[in-house]
């Protein structure tokens, strides 16, 4: 069976490593903050200019001027900081957060993302989607594995405009967790009940099954 | 030296029509919620506007698109607004969308006396399209250049009669920035105090960036997206 | 996540013969004192060192140099040092001047991802020989490559468990720029306080940049040039 | 008579405007600070990171963590700012200081200057000047007219190594005030007692002599 997004999140939180910085995206990746393990202390860096930033807070307790890249009102947690979009993305730029998890209209096998706009489509702009990508160390994507009209989101190119090009490490679907290898989506993980077969005919890239593949375990 | 204004109208009593203004902010956050509204009464057109976003309908930028005050807009993200996305399909605003950090360091590089700066951000992307590529360590940059204004618009936390800024939680965002680029830079200010009050270590634009400052009124700082933690 | 050392020795532990190293400082003000000691305590050798200056002869990194543990300085300043100009004029010891402004920038690009910048600073001069220059706006700029250093060592006022630096006055200097720069930062403070008890508003070099950080121990912070009002 | 160098840093304090930010070099600039006119503000700029610097401490007053770039203990005004080396130079490269005042030991008749290395001789290094030069809207040089070989330091051409060129726009010595023009050195004022004649005996590059020179006067 498909997972669902809480999920999802609880998956790639177990790619987290004690003392990461980690940009979370808009959508399913902010959930990921939820599901970090016991033991771990990761740090959550929001580009609008915040390293340190903790969960949504209490009702009545909303400051207009402590918000989320997503606009959402948040709290900090203690040894955080502020700091200018400049600053925020130059630590991005220069590669010294750890981890970027974030959404995807469509990835393709070798790397490539496009997660921004629809042509024909009224179109909202990059935010800052195309700085993540293009500087990001490490970037898990995590989206449907295929469209609202059933149509594989894992392609050997994307048909999409690109947000980035060659950027994305690994792909976590509701039903598979992938690395992009030189070959394809090296499959690495199934969605507890979904077959390989599942996975292969909902594949529209290079898929590479490489033994026996193993369930995710939700504990 | 005289910074200080009286308010709104009268720091930016001389903003012509066509002029090309930076107004800080991240989404609602950190807006100059003042001069804005100043702008909206003034009725200003033909403003080319560098800000990460729009506004919404009834709030920030949206009020000057509202009154179609905005020849163009440069921004990194637009949504959440029905009349731009209106004006932008029936041609009658022109929109160019930079990546959000491209457009921070545009912004840092005029401030810094730098004509331009190489950003990964957008290589083999149709932001691309145009621009000089350049390989630096076996990674591609963009060549990107120093955005100037006539006018740079801010919102501080706290300012003092030199012009000095400390800015408040993620309404800092692109507001130093900004206030770095303006040929000529107007802060809007929560609490302006007499020079010596604020620490010196503790400012984050310094005065000689700021011609113009006044303390702002009313300020309603509208939250674009209440979340609140939901009760156990 | 564990930042925090015992102090310098254990900061510097793995600083090898050979390393590029970066050490803030303006004169003798903000520079890092601790690491010094230890540096010329451990005769770590082969050393290159960009530092806006190369100390006095008895402090700061003229101590390094006393013991020929630099093989090279890149710096914008280097008077006042005898021990240095011997070394230098015998051939003992590499030079590279480059202007100050330059040597700060190239620093800041480091630690913002921009492989190089653009500066006007040196054109027609010595400083540009070999350099790539370019018009922009009918101005000329060199164009100045980003600065990486193995070890970035840093003095900060406070710092906190999470690597938040905050510096004091005009002993900020450089020591943010090269923060920012180190593969490694290490940072000594003359208060280190647990998470949470700095401002989040008021850090100067947010925790990202500083991989370990101690508290120092027996500043000397020696004056270079004592001037005091004259009696009247 | 020559003019000493606090008749220098007088006269050159009558060319501050109100509300000016001004960056004075090591030496003779520094003296202008002790000439600010009775109702002129200028905001001091330090190249290592101040702006309002203010005089010397009291003896016992001394703060270690507050120099000049001359790296002399001084003090701040109400309303000054510290920030790093990056920001310092930035604000000298955008043109936002309105005056730089320095020392030389060449200036040439289009404006080059040299201050910074002799060969030969230990190099003790550009610091910040190369940057001030080359950014500074508007540069005075304050110095002797003449080395102590008696040779003129006003050229045609530098001897030395430059700092930058074509960036001088005044100059003044113990002898008179010029431009700096596309005709080369434009006498604007005489030192009190001092002729013509001898200026431009002591001036190697081109002088330009336009009707009457007045004196400087001083209170």
């Amino acid at each position: 069976m498909a997972i669902d997004k809480n999920q999802i999140a609880q998956r790639i939180a177990r790619e987290l490593k004690d003392g990461y910085y980690v940009n979370l995206g808009i959508g399913i990746p902010t959930l990921v903050a939820n599901y970090i393990p016991a033991g771990i202390n990761v740090v959550l860096q929001s580009e609008n200019g915040l390293l340190g930033m903790g969960p949504f807070p209490e009702a009545g307790k909303e400051d207009p001027d402590l918000i989320n890249a997503g606009k959402q009102t948040i709290t900090t947690i203690p040894g955080s900081s502020f700091f200018d979009s400049a600053m925020s993305f130059g630590m991005i730029r220069a590669g010294k957060v750890d981890l970027t998890v974030l959404g995807a209209m469509e990835v393709s096998d070798t790397g490539d993302i496009a997660n921004w706009k629809i042509p024909g489509k009224m179109v909202k702009g990059m935010g800052g989607a195309m700085d993540l990508v293009a500087s990001a160390k490490n970037i898990i994507v995590a989206m449907m594995h295929t469209n609202p009209k059933g149509e594989s989101k894992l392609l050997p190119a994307c048909s999409l405009p690109l947000t980035g090009v060659r950027c994305v490490k690994k792909v976590l679907t509701d039903l598979a967790l992938m690395d992009i290898t030189d070959e394809g989506f090296l499959l690495l993980e199934r969605a507890p009940g979904v077959s390989v077969d599942e996975i292969q005919a909902k594949t529209a890239g290079r898929l590479v099954v490489r033994g026996e593949i193993p369930e995710m375990v939700f504990g | 030296m005289n910074k200080i204004c009286t308010g709104a109208e009268e720091a930016i009593r001389d903003i012509p029509d066509g002029a090309v203004l930076m107004l800080g902010g991240f989404g609602l956050c950190g807006i100059p919620e003042n001069c804005i509204s100043a702008l909206v009464k003034k009725r200003v057109t033909g403003l080319t506007c560098i800000s990460n976003n729009a506004g919404v309908d009834d709030f920030g930028i949206g009020l000057m698109l509202m009154q179609q005050q905005v020849k163009k807009m440069i921004s990194s993200y637009v949504g959440e607004n029905a009349e731009f996305e209106r004006q932008l399909l029936s041609g009658e605003l022109e929109v160019e969308l930079i990546p959000q950090g491209t457009l921070a360091t545009r912004c840092m590089a005029a401030g810094y006396g730098m004509p331009a700066i190489f950003t990964p951000a957008g290589v083999g992307t149709e932001v691309a399209t145009g621009k000089e590529t350049r390989r630096f360590n076996g990674k591609d940059y963009l060549l990107e250049y120093a955005f100037e204004a006539d006018f740079a618009i801010v919102k501080a936390w706290k300012g003092d009669t030199m012009g000095n800024l400390i800015y408040k939680d993620t309404a800092r965002n692109f507001n130093p920035l900004m206030a770095m680029a303006g040929k000529i830079t107007i802060a809007e200010v929560e609490e302006l105090v007499p020079a010596g009050e604020l620490d010196p270590n503790m400012i984050h634009t310094p005065g000689i960036y700021v011609h113009r400052i006044f303390q702002g009124k009313d300020y309603e700082k509208r939250i674009e997206q209440r979340t609140v933690l939901s009760k156990k």
